[in-house]
């Protein structure tokens, strides 16, 4: 599954996407996951990753990822 | 129409596209967003998701269409740099009543302030830059 | 700045009063109604009070500057002959804040249609005419 | 005292302005003075003089007329 990063999340971690292996059933178990890898990445996630798109749509936590190929985490939106 | 454009936006083109000679359309409002001087300021960046973002602000407009009778919504938003004074968004809605154009076209500014995937970052006078953070009020106003 | 003209609204000249090119304000709406095609009509015609209709906007521009922090406020008003598809009503508002701005606008919008004394006339293809009706609608919504 | 009519009351009463010599203590009895003059202006008042001004200010029937120089009767508004 390949999960992107944006804004000041991307900047916080150095990366702007990844392939992530290991299978989770929802959206918040990914996120768990990713913030299990390091302190730098509980933080960032902590403090910008506010939101998240699956496949392209703003979705909650609860949110199942079978048969999901893109994942996007980012802080609340400023756009406007 | 919608649109995400790096260029500056051209907005004596945009007006022109919410006459209406036949008088098919009684009422156009319009809002215009601008990079604003808030202590230092030189310029916004705006950072996107390409795959996302087009997509998310038609998704919002045929929303806005559903909700009120509307003829034209125009939505259009720059993306990269731009600088101190520079338009950043646009957004048009034609009506036969004022009511229903005005209520869409604000409904679409705080939509697009708080489900849109943009992302502004301040460049100071002095070199430093840091991204914006969401205001609490743009997030209620959504919800309402 | 309010106007009370004869001539055609030039739209561009209006929309270049809003820009803002040092970044003062950030936010500009707009409202322009249009001579709408309702069955049958080939233009409006407008009467209005000489010594008062001015002065009225003018109160009325105060009034909305007293309720919000606002930067422009822009109230222009065709009065005489109006061909169908033709702008009537011009208004523009810039403040540092859309939600300012939307709600001075749409307040002007309303006010004008209610207490400012400017009365229309339709003129139809078949040579009829006949002044409009005060809808019920825009009476309570300037009592809001 | 200078009367003024517009729009569809104008057209209705067929007079632009006139000047009124009645002393009259308040708008509303202006008023009542105005329509007594003939059925015909009984009726174009009743249908098309919803609104009045005293010195170029909306004002209601309540409103006294010392030393003012401009009345003006006029239909509901329809500027926009």
């Amino acid at each position: 599954m390949k999960v992107l990063f944006f804004a000041a999340l991307k900047e916080q971690l150095g990366v702007e996407q990844l392939d992530w292996p290991t299978p989770a059933a929802t959206l918040g178990e990914l996120r768990q996951q990713l913030m299990a890898q390091s302190p730098e990445w509980q933080q960032a996630f902590s403090r910008y990753a506010q939101m998240a798109a699956v496949d392209q749509s703003l979705s909650p936590d609860s949110t199942p990822l079978a048969d999901v190929q893109e994942v996007a985490f980012f802080p609340r939106v400023t756009g406007g | 129409m919608i649109a995400l454009q790096r260029e500056p936006l051209d907005l004596n083109a945009l007006n022109a596209q919410l006459e209406s000679p036949n008088g098919e359309t009684g009422a156009a409002v319009t809002f215009c967003g601008t990079v604003r001087d808030d202590g230092q300021v030189i310029a916004l960046e705006l950072d996107h998701y390409p795959a996302m973002t087009e997509l998310a602000m038609q998704q919002l407009v045929a929303e806005a269409e559903q909700r009120w009778t509307l003829a034209k919504v125009l939505l259009i938003h720059r993306v990269g740099r731009i600088e101190l004074g520079q338009p950043i968004v646009w957004v048009g809605v034609t009506s036969a009543h004022r009511a229903e154009a005005f209520a869409a076209c604000e409904f679409l500014m705080d939509a697009l302030k708080s489900r849109i995937p943009l992302w502004k970052k301040v460049h100071y006078h002095d070199g430093r830059s840091e991204w914006v953070e969401a205001k609490g009020s743009d997030a209620q106003r959504a919800e309402r």
